[in-house]
Order: C-alpha cells, then structure tokens, then sequence
C-alpha cells in the first residue's frame, strides 16, 4: 500500500479516537437532554470540575487553599499524603453524584416547568459557577493528570503497521497514541454499559419514560426527582471519564471545559435524543475534522478545526432539522 | 406610594401610548437624562470613564441588539463576539482607508456592514429553532474570530495581529486615539446610545415589534395572522446585528482603542450579553440599561471589596466573581425568571396600588 | 399630534365596515371552492376526495364527530397544510400551494381551538397584531417613529378601539391576556381575526369549553359579525343547538370523509349523518 | 358667579341662557368629557353650544313644540345632557327615567307625562319602549345614541342622533336666520316655563312627576355653587344615574352655572378607573357607597403584608385622633401634626389617590343618615366630606354643612335664602328658591305636600340641636309611639344598627306596641369574608344568616345601639328587645326596597307579618315561607326556620336634654 493511502488510513484513525473522545462528552449532553429536556451547557465545566478533583484528592492538595491562606495569611497547600488512583476516582465520583443531588434539590426543583430556553441558561450559568467554584477549590494551574493509563506513542503498532508499506518506501509506520485506544475501549465499554442499562433495567426504562414525557411519567408514580438526580449523577460519572481521558491526554486546565463547544455539532449530527447518534456523531466530526486539517486547511490558512466543525453540522442541519436519528417534528395548531 | 396618578387622563392616543404615560416617571427620566449630559461630564475622571462609564454604555448597546433578537423575536444568539469584531474591523478599515471620513459615519457604516454579515448567519433561522439556531450562530462566532485572525488583509498586514485605532474628532474634539479627553468619549458613547435605545423603542411598540413578538410568543400563530418568518426573523438579525456593530466599532475605537481578534473578541463576550439580557430582563428596553448596568458594576464592586477591602490577590478575586456572576444568573432565574425589568415592573405596580397589595 | 375628531365621525362605530378585503363578489356567490381535496400524514388519510363551497355572506358549519378531519380542513383552507390531491378557488383564483402568510394578505383569518393568544402580550396588542397585513410603513419610518409611522399606528389603533367596543371588553383593554379567564379570551383571539377585516372567518370551535350565557354572547357576537361586516364565516363546532341556529349551510364530515351537505334541517335529519353521530359501526 | 350680563344685560334665568353665556365667556374652556373608544373626548363649551343648538333643530324640525315632554333614558352619556339643555332650549320640558327600569315602570313615566319623544342610550332602553307601545300611546319618535345591534329595525319611528342632529345643521346651512331665531328665543324667555320634570323614587306609593321651574332651579344651582365656590376648574364625574335629582342638580344645572367640566365614565363597569383618571374637585355620593369604598378598602387591606397591616392600623388610629381638627384648621400637638404629616405620605395621600380623591374640594353625601364612623373616616383621611339633607321637591338643597362648621350625626343649618320650621308633630317644613311648582297633573297631591302659606312638607321627622344643625330622625309618618308613650323612630334605630359594616338592612318596629324589634339583614361580602377568614363553610346566604355565630355578632351589636339610645333621654325608652336575622335580602326586584335600595316599611311589614308575631308573642323561632321573583322574571318558593334572639336593655342615663 502507498505511504499517501497508509497517511490517509492513519489520519482516519487517529479521526476516530478524538471522535470518540466528542461523543463521550456528548453523552452526558445526551443523557441529560432525553430525561430533562435540558441542554446541560456545563457538561464540560463539569468534566473539567471532575478531573480537578481527582487530580487534587491524588495529590492530597488541600481544598480552598488559596483562600484560606489569604484570609488567614497561613501557607498551607498540601495535606501531604497521596492517594492511590482507583480510590480517587471512587470519591470524586461520590463527590460528582452528591453534586447532582445538591444541584437538583437547590435549582432544578424550582425551575420544573420553566421553557427550556430558561433552563438553558440556568445551566450556562452553572458553567460559570462551577468553572469559578473548581478554580478557587483546586486553584487555575494546569495540572498533570495520570492515573496509570499507558500514554505515548504505541512502538508496537508502529512496527505492524511498517510493514504494510510497499517495498522502498520510506515510511515508518503510524503513530498512534496508547491512550486513544484506552479511551476508545472506555468509551465502548461505557455505550453499551448505558444502552444496556437504558433499555432493560427498571431505572433505565423510567428514565425513557421520563423523558417522553414528563407529566405521564409521574402518573404511573416514577418520582420525577429521583430520576433527575440518577441521570445527574450518570453524566456526571461521564464526565469524570471525560475528564480524565482528556486530561490524561492535554492536562487538567481550562480549555477543557470547552469540549462542551466541541460536542455541540456532535449533537446537531446525531440528534439529542438517541445514544446511537451520539456515538455516530462524534465520528463522523472527529475523522471530518482531521481530514479536513489535512486536505482543506493549506488552501484556506490552516487551524480550521475550531469551525470545520459547526459548518458541516449546520449544512447537516438545513437538510434535516432533527439530526441523523431523531423523528420529524410535525407541527399541530 | 410615590404615584400621584389621579386627575391625570389621557385625551390623544399618542399620549395613551408613550413610553412614560404617568407623568411623575416623564419628570423623572428627562431629569435623569439632563444630568447625564450635562452634569456628568464636567465631573467625569479616567478611571471613571475608562472602567465604568463607557464600558456600561457600549455594553449597553450591546445588550439592546441582543434584547431585539432574544428579547422580542425569541431568536437565541451566541455569536454577538463575533458580531462585535465585524463592527470593530469594519471600523479599523473604514478609519484607515477613509482617514477623513468622519467617526460618526464610519460607526454607523460599521454598524450596516454588521447588519449585512448579520442576516447572512440568520439565514439558518427561517428553517432551524431554539438550540439549533444557538449553534448555528455559534458557528459564526468562531468562523469570523478565525477569518480575522488568519487574513491579515483585515488588519492591514500589522505584524502583532493587531488593529489600533487613529485619532478622529467630532467637532474638532479627539474622540478616538490616545489624546481623546474622558468626556469626550463619554459624551459620544452616550449620545449613541440615547438615540438608539429611543429608535429600538420606536420599532418595538409599532408594527415590527409586535410582529416579533407575534414570532416569539407562537410563531405559528403568527405566521398564519401574516407575519412572514422571513422579514420578521431576518430584520430582527439585521436590526440586532446593526446595533452590536456599533457596539463593536465603539468599543474598539472609543473605549479599548487597540484590540487583538482572538482576545478581545472571544466566546464570552457572547456569554456576557446573554446574560445582561436574561438577568436585566427579556423583551424590555429597561432590561437592557438594567442588565447592562449589572453585568458591568457589579465585577467592579466584587474587585473594590475583595481586593481592595479585604486585601486578596486578584486572581482569587476573579474566581470569586465568576462564581458569584454564575450563582447570580441561577438565582435570578429562579427567583424571576423575566429579570430586573420585571421586577422593577412589580415594585412600579405594588407603588401605584399603595397601600393596597397588588 | 393628537388625533381629535368631533364626536359624530369619531362615534360613528355603528356602521362602521370592516372593508380592507372587499372584492366585487355578491352576497350568495361562491367565495371558495374546494374539489377533491385528500390530505395525508404519512399514510394517515385526514381527509378523502372531500369538495364543498362556501358562499359569500354565509354562516357555513363545519361539524363531525372529533377526529373527523375538521381542523385539518381549517388549515387546508388557510393554507397552513397542503393537500397532495384537488384543488381550492378562493375568488376565482385556483390556488396551488401557497403560504400562510398569504392567505393571511388575501383576507383569510382565523381563531384556534385551544386559544393561541401571544401571552407576552396585552389585549390590545394582541388585536393590533391582527393589523400587521394591513401596515405597511417600512422599518426607517418605524424607527422615526414620529410622522408617518405614529400616525399610522394611531387609525390602526381607532379601528382595533372600535373593535374592542363592538365585543365590549374595554374594561380589560391593558390587562395581560394571560389573566384573562377563558371565556374573555375567546373574545379577544375574535378580536385579533377581525383586526385584520378578514373576507373569509375560520372559528375553529369558538364556543368549546364555556357555559350557557357565554354561548349566547358569543353567538351574538359571531351574528352581529356576519350582520354588520358581511363577514363570510366557516365555522367548527359540536354543540348542533348552536349549529342549528346560527348556520346557513352545514358540511358534515366523518372519518375524513363528506358525509352530509345543506341546510341544517336537512343535514340533521340524514340517516348517514344520524349514525356517524350515534357511533354505529361502520360498514 | 358669573356677573356678566347676558345679551339685554339681564342674568341669565335658564340654563340654555347659561349655555350661551358660557359658549361665549367660556368658549375654549372644556365643558363635556366622555371616555370613548379608550381615550377622553373632550368639548368645549362653543362646540356643546354647536352640539345642542343642531340637536334642538333638528328636533323643532321634527315637530317638537313648547311644553312637551322629552323622555331621556340611559346612562351617563354626553348626549342625552345635550337632550336636556335642547328640549329646554325649545322650552320643552326633559323627563329623564332611570336606565334599570323595568318596562312597566318605564312606561308608567312616560304615559304619566305625556310624552311623545323619547332619546335614549341603546337597544336595551328602544327594546322595552317597543314592548310598550300600546301602553304609551302618545309616543312617536324614539331617538337612539349608541345604534349597536338596530340596524334591521323598522326605522319609521327610530331615529338615530346624529341623524337628527344632521337634519338640524342641514336646516341651519340653508338658512341661518333658523339658529339667530332659536339663540333669540332662549334670550327672551323669562325662566317662567318648567325646566325638568323629576320622577321621585316613590317611596311612599307610586312615584310622582316633580315638576321644576327653570329660574327657580337656575336661582337654587346659583346660590350652591356660590356656597362652595364652584367654577369653570372645577371637575365632576357624573356616574350616579341620570333622571336621580342628585346628578341633575350637582352635575347638570351646577354645571351650566359655574362653567365647570363634566365628564361621563366610559362604562359602568369602568367607573372606579375612571374616577381615578378623571380626579374630580366635587364629589357627591349616597352613604351606601362610602359604605362600600370603606369595606372593599378593609377587605383589600386584610390580603395586605403584614409589615402594611401594621402602618395602616397605626396610621388609621394618628388620623382617627388628629385627623378632622387638622382638615377644619384647629390646633393639633406638633407630635401629632408630624405623625399626621407622615401618615398623609405613607397613607392617606396614597388611598386617596387610589380612589381617584386627591383633587377633591368639596365632597356630599345625603339621601339617607350616615354612619358617624364612616363619616369621620373619609373626613380624617383629609377628604372634606359634608352632609346634606334635600329633596326632588327641594330640587335638592334644603340644609348643608358650611366648611369647618361640619358634623358626623346631622345635616347642617339651612342652605342660602331657604327657610325651615318644624311642624307640631316634629316634620320638618322648608321654602326654598329652587323649591318645585307642584307634581305634573296631581294637583290634589301637590296640595297635600303644601301648606297654606306656601311650606313644603318633606314628611321627615326632625329636631335642631343647641348649635342651630338640623337632625332627621325619621319618616314623619313612621314615627310612632309605644304603648308606654315613649318617642319610637325606627329609621334613627335602623341606622345606628346599620352603621356596623356586616349589617346591610334593618326593619324595626314598635309603633303602637309594648316594646321595640327589629329585622336584620346581614350584608354578604362583609360577613361572608369574615366566615372565610375563621374558615366557617357556607352553602347559601340564607345558610350564613342562620349561624348561631353570626347571632352571636348580632347581638354584640345591637346590645351597644342600645347602650348608645340609653344615653339620649329622648330614645332611652326605644331600646330593642328582641332581634331576628332575616333568611335573604330585600330585594327591589320583590319591591321590599325602592330602586336606589330605601325600604318599603309598609310592604315588609305585611309580607312578613308571621315573624313579628313570633318577634312579639315571645317564640324562639319560627317557620315561613317567602314568595321570591328571579332575575329573569320567574318566580321561586324559599322555606326557612327563622330563629329569634334577645337583646339586654340598658337604664336611661344622664339629665334631660336641652330644649326641643
């Protein structure tokens, strides 16, 4: 096989690995959407929020440091011990399904049948707090996140994928990130652990019911409450795993949090109402945009990813309004 | 309490259907209005004009497009950022390739400019709604951050990226440029901002206003009643769009003087008028002054307090803000999901029903 | 600039017409026509080969058990859903697809079943906003305001006041039609259908939902717009003493299907129509 | 007063003349205002005069001569004034009827008169005269204002107004001489011919035709409006119906006299928004009304915050203390005039301007006794309230209290140029300038209410007190006496019961017997929010009236009338024993009350005869059943087992009071 094809092969791998990486965030917009109605804005605060703990509970850093040490002139930063992995991970997760608790019973509960424009906002400013609230907890520095997961170019694959190449050609094989490929069995793992949990547990079919409609699922008695924090907590739990596959992979900082932005044409693809058109949105965006960078970028000045993404959603869009899965909207008078 | 209304009929219906039908409010805002054009000026100093006045007359406008498209035509928008930096090039261009055409025309031609690139990214509205539209216009925002960034032709080929505005007057007084005296500045920010919100009054109570609030309330009822989508949804991005250019060409030449696309333009310029439009209130003249008013001082207070009471960095004083801001916009929505207006409508209604409960 | 006029001209509301779509059609002429009209929904046939007029000046009852294709009807007529087969003559035009906005232009209006009053509005703007077709002052002059534009607004305003007299609700004139109770806000969304001095009313169901007295009023109301306009009127409704009294002609439908057409005596003693309202099986 | 001379430089003696005077003196000055079509028509006294001069033509071309009647029916509407001053500017005489009467009524009035034009408001008033025809043979044209829904009516004897009105500018453009010769006519009248004719309610039997002449009526409105100073600033709305002699006295003929504005509400649902907009300078209004402004007033401020509930008692209490010294001008404590000052800032300024009051001069009230706290309320709220005592007879004005000179339990000394005396058996006899010629063809009724030199006998009992204020006790012919011979007014018991906000209604008999009863009327809003208050559930009026608790309330009240009668030697032996709560209201529909709600003693007393027997012969509670008409006319049966209650009587207390 010619080195251009093996380039192109590789670009679409590497297309789908960060393709994974939107839909996972895209998940928790998902998820959200279907059982509230909400479009969560903080999804990616939240995963940012996420990964900062479980980088600061590791590094047994003290909460609120900076705070304290202005307001009482102390110098405290470390609690100086440090905690495995997996039992970080355990607690921020506690930490995350005790957040949802906290946010429904505070917000969600008054805001029940406000349009949705209102809850939208609602969470925009979520993101705010959340952003303002995870940087004065953990402090704004960029952090190191690792959690054991083998990062770096895998040599193994290199070595397989030369040998593709015809004969005089010199090319040496393609580099593929090991942590892509964690992330992408996660994912995996995590999509069918949902689509598992969503069509046949007890908790799972309410959460679909809820999400049809509210007012009949109440009548059958599911409590619209413990639903909302349930499926709070699941994004949030994606959004951990966001967090740490991308922090893993670019360090625990700000820019993280704007995933969101990057989850939204993924959305507008797929629909915001099926898990599938998640998944099968962020695809198509993550090899999209690669290719685009490698194809269309030189005529047109180059680091298009930021936008690529959006026109091709939008052109997607003014064909076919409800996304890749979603039914068509009929409009009754 | 404060109302005395009785006595005072109204015999015209121009007069039934002014912008201030009880006398009492009429007295009270020409008042307000005399002292800031004519009191205000000759007290005015740096840190006031540079941190608090112009910033809050320039997001005023900025606010009152982005209440024409969200507030009255129910059209969510998250690129006016990008919409400020069409407004701010426009301006640099038209400055530095017309050096003596005068600022007011160059503003106001920005203004059209932006209208233009404004109905460009609505047309996706005639056929998309809600979310949808949010990320269409999203698109916008960083399609145009990013074509201003990579064609230097929009910046004249200047080696940092960056656009500096030139020196300008008005009736021989610097405007624009390093030696424009606060007042100055002051006084043509306000002048723009007076006439635009008394034009963005008049399209809201004729035909064009209800019609967009026809589109917002049940657009299909409105449709049917003869309200077409496309003048309706389209003008109100071209109107919208007019006044965030203007905002942009302002808040490049008058109040930041230089800007750099990327930084000056970002995302959370959008994200900030959304929220002066949601916590000052939707659909209300009055909500964008409020909102506007809000989302400028009360970062200035937070910072007096934190850093200047309390002694603490400001990076910590920065945090603090974000946070409260966000706490803010939740408790507004809950608290009264239509904003300050609407709160200062209830407190207006509970005075004139004194000392009965309204 | 105040517009003050001496009591007779300004109080001549009486007679006063509703003549922005007058067209040189007589009273008894055919104003529309519909031959084989079929709508489907994907696969759902909401209406069958249906065809019947409606002539100019007449009260035309619309009735049929629900689900019977009668507001999809309404929104065929106004041209809200386009029918896949037949064809609809509004004034002799033949008329293809067209939007509803148009209809809206050509003096169709219409009230709706479960009321779709603008909330974030007051009464009087919600029937000034059934003037919009009517203006035409562009968006320069609105934004001048004074001139032109005021002054257009104010003879809206005096034809929307007349309107609010002739259905006598000045007493809730600036009130939020959120608060209004059900019955006042049928009267209002009546209000807006004549702001725009329709040639053709569509009520869809104006009197669902209301007590005796509130019936009465609004078939007062609905003759004395027929009356004193001329308006020609097609409307919805089940309660059939209000059909048999207040309608010229009645068009029965069931299942979407036409299955009785004429006066109402006649309609209400054909055996067809008899059963579709008893609920006997069909064949 | 307008000094002027008028044309031959004499006063004006009529009010067509005033209507001249005025379009010239007062041309640009607003002389009419009506709430139309959302927004306040306003004309001009010129542009009245242009109004009723093409209105009088056209109906002189009709046919209309001198002396005939002109009924004018409806609500407040600018047009049917101008019908006034037209017939009178033709020396035809207005008939006004009340717009609530029923056809007969209607017709009654009509016939009575004579009438043979008619102008009226609307459908409804044309659809009772059409019912009527063969009752009132004599009319011929009908003459309509609002034409809504008579468009396919025969048009051979319905006219609209501006049809007419039309006809008469048609008839001035071809010749003007017609409107120098109808502007010469009113010049040269005299004032001798009769102005109005006034149906009074009829409370003692059917009503009859006051007939009034114009220059005594023009002299009467004179004198008033010089006693209050009226002029052409001063405001009014006119919301209380047209054919009462109140609104055609203080709205029509003070109007023409001293120039000022009238304005009619917009409709009758509209009127308290509109008092609001219009903010009167003069105000008159029959105590039933205060009464009800005073109870929505408390009910509205009950739902209050509880932070207002207590600034608003408090503040109540400073004016209660201070309030009417500092509006008649006495010395007041500093503390007290500060207190007062705030109060008129946080609360009284502010309910006066929601009631639409802040600009009122001068308020009246009059038609029947006022409670003495009520009264005082609007007065410590700075509102000068006054009382007046008058009649149709009187064409209003017998008595009126003078600024500053102002008290709760009487109607003031006599008004400008009239004279009163009180007859042996105590009924109060007046001469007045605007005193009435006589009731339209009843000479034998107008000579009984005559004395022979010339008195008008009101058939109202009364007394002066030491400071020369005339006190209305009651009915001359209802006064009685009791078996032990002591004084027994029941209207001055009835009121003292009636002034307790829950108490709507009271019958009280005695005359002729051993001791003093009464019915009560409990009044439903005000006791019905207080059951839904202490949560206390109710189906029906007559279900509440019957609560041993409402009783209870009943009794309290009629124990402190009866402390109160203790104190007045001449009442102390009119205290009431026994009580019972009555199972539904007076109603005029069953004509137990007159149209403007005055009990029809006579009537109740027979259609209730079974329960005062059971109040006299001592039995706890009794069984009856009352015949009761609709609202749509049919008729209904209501059964119900009235108790009866006991009351505690109180010694005479204190010396004699001073001279008769």
């Amino acid at each position: 096989m010619s080195p251009e094809f093996l380039y192109f092969v590789e670009t679409v791998l590497n297309g789908l690995m960060a393709g994974v990486m939107y839909s996972l965030v895209a998940l928790g917009f998902v998820l959200i959407f279907k059982a509230s109605g909400i479009f969560n804005f903080a999804q990616g605060v939240m995963a940012l929020f996420a990964a900062l703990t479980l980088v600061g509970l590791q590094t047994g850093q003290v909460p609120f440091s900076h705070l304290i040490n202005a307001i009482f002139g102390t110098e405290i930063h470390h609690f100086g011990w440090t905690l495995p992995a997996f039992f970080a991970v355990l607690i921020t997760l506690a930490i995350m399904v005790l957040f949802a608790y906290l946010f429904e019973a505070i917000v969600l509960k008054h805001l029940v049948n406000q349009e949705p424009i209102i809850l939208f906002m609602a969470t925009i400013g979520l993101a705010y707090f959340l952003e303002g609230f995870g940087d004065l907890m953990w402090g704004s520095d960029v952090k190191i996140l690792d959690v054991g997961i083998p990062s770096g170019g895998s040599f193994w694959w290199e070595e397989v994928t030369r040998t593709w190449a015809s004969e005089g050609s010199d090319y040496f094989g393609m580099y593929i990130d090991k942590l892509d490929v964690v992330a992408a069995l996660v994912a995996v793992v995590l999509v069918i652990a949902l689509t598992f949990f969503s069509k046949y547990t007890k908790m799972g079919r309410a959460l679909r019911a809820v999400a049809d409609d509210h007012q009949a699922a109440q009548s059958v008695g599911i409590s619209l409450r413990t639903i909302w924090v349930l499926v709070w907590s699941i994004s949030g739990f994606v959004a951990l795993v966001a967090g740490i596959m991308w922090g893993a992979k670019s360090g625990v900082q700000f820019s993280l949090s704007l995933i969101a932005l990057k989850a939204l044409p993924v959305l507008i693809l797929g629909g915001f109402t099926s898990i599938p058109g998640a998944i099968v949105g962020g695809l198509i965006i993550g090899v999209g945009e690669k290719l685009a960078e490698l194809y269309v970028g030189p005529l047109v000045g180059g680091a298009i990813e930021n936008w690529f993404a959006y026109v091709v959603a939008l052109m997607f869009l003014l064909f076919r309004p409800q996304g890749l899965f979603g039914e068509k909207i009929i409009e009754r008078v | 309490m404060l109302y005395r209304e009785a006595g005072d009929f109204k015999s015209t219906y121009a007069a039934d259907q002014q912008t201030f039908p009880i006398k009492s409010e009429r007295y009270l805002f020409w008042a307000f209005m005399a002292v800031a054009f004519f009191v205000v000026p000759f007290f005015i100093n740096d840190y006031w004009e540079k941190s608090i006045l112009v910033p809050l007359l320039v997001w005023t406008m900025v606010a009152l497009g982005i209440n024409i498209l969200t507030g009255y035509c129910g059209q969510v928008s998250l690129g006016t950022g990008g919409f400020m930096a069409v407004g701010a090039f426009a301006c640099y261009k038209l400055m530095t390739g017309f050096p003596d055409l005068n600022i007011v025309f160059v503003i106001l031609l920005s203004g059209f400019v932006t209208a233009g690139v404004g109905v460009l990214f609505g047309l996706p509205s005639l056929r998309i709604k809600g979310f949808y539209l949010a990320v269409a216009t999203l698109a916008a925002q960083f399609f145009l951050v990013w074509m201003f960034n990579k064609f230097p032709w929009f910046y004249n080929y200047s080696a940092s990226g960056q656009i500096t505005a030139p020196e300008r007057t008005v009736f021989g007084i610097a405007v624009t440029g390093a030696s424009s005296a606060p007042w100055a500045t002051y006084l043509i920010c306000l002048s723009f901002v007076f006439v635009f919100a008394w034009i963005a009054r008049n399209l809201t109570r004729g035909r064009v206003g209800r019609g967009w609030m026809a589109m917002r309330d049940m657009d299909i009822a409105a449709e049917i009643m003869g309200v077409s989508p496309f003048n309706a949804k389209l003008s109100a991005f071209a109107v919208s769009s007019f006044y965030i250019g203007i905002a942009g060409a302002l808040f490049f030449s008058v109040y930041l003087g230089a800007a750099e696309v990327t930084e000056a333009f970002g995302i959370e310029k959008s994200f900030t008028a959304l929220f002066m439009v949601i916590i000052g209130g939707l659909g209300s003249i009055l909500g964008s002054f409020l909102g506007a008013a809000f989302i400028i001082l009360f970062p200035v207070l937070l910072k007096n307090i934190m850093v200047g009471y309390l002694g603490w960095p400001t990076d910590l004083a920065s945090h603090f803000q974000i946070m409260i801001i966000g706490g803010m916009i939740i408790f507004f929505l809950i608290v009264e999901p239509h904003g300050l207006a609407q709160l200062w409508r209830l407190t207006k209604e509970k005075l004139r029903t004194w000392p009965f409960p309204y | 600039m105040s517009i003050h006029m001496p009591l007779n001209e300004h109080r001549a509301i009486e007679d006063f017409q509703l003549s922005a779509h007058d067209d040189h059609l007589e009273p008894g002429d055919i104003i529309l026509d519909l031959e084989n009209v079929s709508l489907a929904f994907g696969g759902v046939k909401a209406i069958n080969d249906i065809s019947f007029n409606i002539k100019k000046g007449e009260v035309r009852a619309i009735i049929g058990p629900n689900g019977a294709g009668k507001t999809s009807m309404l929104n065929v007529i106004n041209g809200f859903y386009h029918p896949q087969q037949g064809t609809i003559t509004y004034r002799g035009e033949k008329r293809t697809a067209m939007q509803s906005t148009e209809a809206a232009k050509q003096g169709i209006s219409r009230t709706f079943q479960n009321i779709a009053l603008f909330k974030g509005m007051s009464t009087l703007d919600n029937i000034m906003t059934g003037r919009i077709t009517l203006q035409n002052k562009n968006l320069f002059l609105q934004a001048l305001w004074h001139g032109p534009a005021a002054k257009e607004d104010i003879e809206h305003r005096l034809v929307v006041e007349k309107i609010i007299d002739f259905l006598e609700i000045q007493h809730i004139r600036k009130t939020p039609v959120g608060r209004l109770p059900y019955g006042l806000q049928k009267r209002v969304e009546l209000g807006r259908a004549l702001a725009a001095e329709p040639a053709l009313l569509l009520l869809d169901e104006p009197m669902a939902g209301m007590n005796l007295e509130e019936k009465e009023d609004m078939s007062r109301f609905i003759l004395d717009v027929n009356s004193q306009f001329g308006t020609t009127i097609a409307l919805i409704e089940h309660d059939m003493g209000v059909v048999m009294d207040i309608s010229d002609r009645v068009v029965v439908l069931d299942y979407g299907r036409k299955i009785g057409d004429g006066s109402p005596e006649e309609v209400s003693n054909n055996q067809a129509v008899i059963d579709a309202y008893l609920g006997v099986s069909h064949d | 007063m307008p000094a002027s001379g008028m044309g031959a430089g004499a006063k004006p003696v009529t009010f067509p003349q005033y209507l001249l005077l005025n379009a010239k003196r007062l041309a640009g000055r607003p002389a009419m205002r009506f709430k139309d079509l959302g927004i306040w028509q306003t004309w001009t006294w010129a542009e009245q005069r242009d109004e009723i001069a093409s209105l009088a033509i056209g109906l002189r071309e009709l046919g209309l001569k001198e002396g005939e009647g002109v009924a004018i029916v409806g609500t407040n509407r600018p047009r049917l004034y101008w019908a006034f001053a037209a017939a009178q500017s033709l020396k035809a005489i207005p008939v006004p009827v009340y717009a609530d009467a029923v056809a007969e009524e209607l017709a009654f009035v009509l016939d009575n008169a004579g009438v043979r034009f008619a102008v009226v408001e609307d459908q409804e008033q044309v659809d009772k005269l059409i019912s009527m025809t063969e009752k009132v043979p004599s009319l011929e044209v009908i003459i309509y204002d609002h034409a809504r829904g008579l468009r396919d009516y025969d048009h051979d004897n319905l006219l609209d107004f501006t049809v007419v009105q039309d006809g008469g500018r048609a008839k001035i453009a071809s010749d003007p001489a017609v409107l120098k010769d109808w502007e010469a006519d009113i010049v040269a009248s005299d004032g001798s011919e009769i102005s109005a004719i006034l149906y009074t309610s009829g409370t003692t039997g059917q009503s009859k035709g006051v007939m009034l002449r114009a220059s005594a009526s023009v002299k009467a409105a004179e004198d008033t409006a010089g006693f209050d100073n009226l002029t052409d600033r001063d405001v009014v709305l006119a919301y209380l119906p047209l054919a009462w002699v109140g609104d055609h006295y203080l709205n029509y003929a003070q109007a023409y006299v001293s120039g000022l504005c009238m304005s009619c509400p917009e409709s009758t649902e509209t009127v308290a928004e509109n008092l609001r907009e219009v903010g009167p300078t003069f105000y008159f209004a029959p105590p039933r009304v205060f009464e009800g402004l005073l109870t929505s007033v408390m009910i509205r401020m009950e739902d209050a915050g509880p932070f207002k509930k207590r600034l608003f008692k408090h503040y109540l209490g400073v004016a209660k203390k201070y309030g009417e010294q500092i509006l008649e001008g006495k010395s007041v404590p500093l503390m007290g005039r500060i207190s007062y000052f705030l109060g008129d800032k946080l609360i009284y300024g502010p309910l006066r301007n929601v009631l639409g009051f802040t600009n009122i001069r001068v308020a009246y009230t009059a038609g029947e006794a006022i409670g003495p706290d009520l009264f005082s309320f609007f007065r410590s709220l700075g509102v000068n309230l006054k009382q007046l005592y008058g009649q149709t007879e009187a064409f209003l004005y017998v008595t009126c209290q003078k600024d500053g000179d102002v008290r709760a339990d009487t109607v003031g000394p006599a008004a400008p140029d009239v004279e009163i005396r009180l007859s042996e058996n105590g009924e109060v006899q007046f001469k007045s300038p605007g005193m009435f010629t006589g009731y339209y063809n009843a000479p034998e009724k107008s000579a009984e209410t005559l004395t022979e030199d010339g008195f008008v006998k009101t058939g109202d009992a009364g007394v002066f007190d030491q400071n020369g204020h005339l006190k209305i006790i009651d009915r001359a012919k209802d006064v009685g006496k009791l078996t032990d011979g002591s004084l027994f007014a029941p209207k001055y018991i009835e009121n003292k019961l009636k002034f307790f906000p829950d108490v709507k209604e009271v019958v009280a008999f005695g005359d002729g017997r051993d001791n003093v009863c009464v019915f009560l009327n409990i009044d439903l809003t005000a006791v019905g929010n207080w059951a839904e208050r202490n949560n206390i559930s109710y189906a029906s009026y007559q279900e509440l009236a019957g609560l041993p608790r409402v009783y209870e309330m009943m009794r309290e009240h009629v124990n402190s009338v009866n402390r109160d009668l203790a104190e007045e030697p001449m009442m102390a032996g009119a205290q009431v024993k026994r009580f019972l709560v009555l199972h539904k209201e007076l109603d005029a529909d069953d004509g137990e009350v007159t149209r403007t709600q005055k009990v029809r003693r006579g009537f109740v007393g027979e259609r209730y005869a079974p329960l005062i027997e059971a109040l006299y012969d001592g039995s706890t509670e009794k069984y009856v059943e009352t015949e009761v008409t609709f609202e749509d006319g049919r008729k209904g049966k209501i059964t119900a087992t009235v108790k009866i209650g006991d009351a505690e009587t109180y010694p005479a207390a204190g010396v004699k009071e001073a001279a008769e």
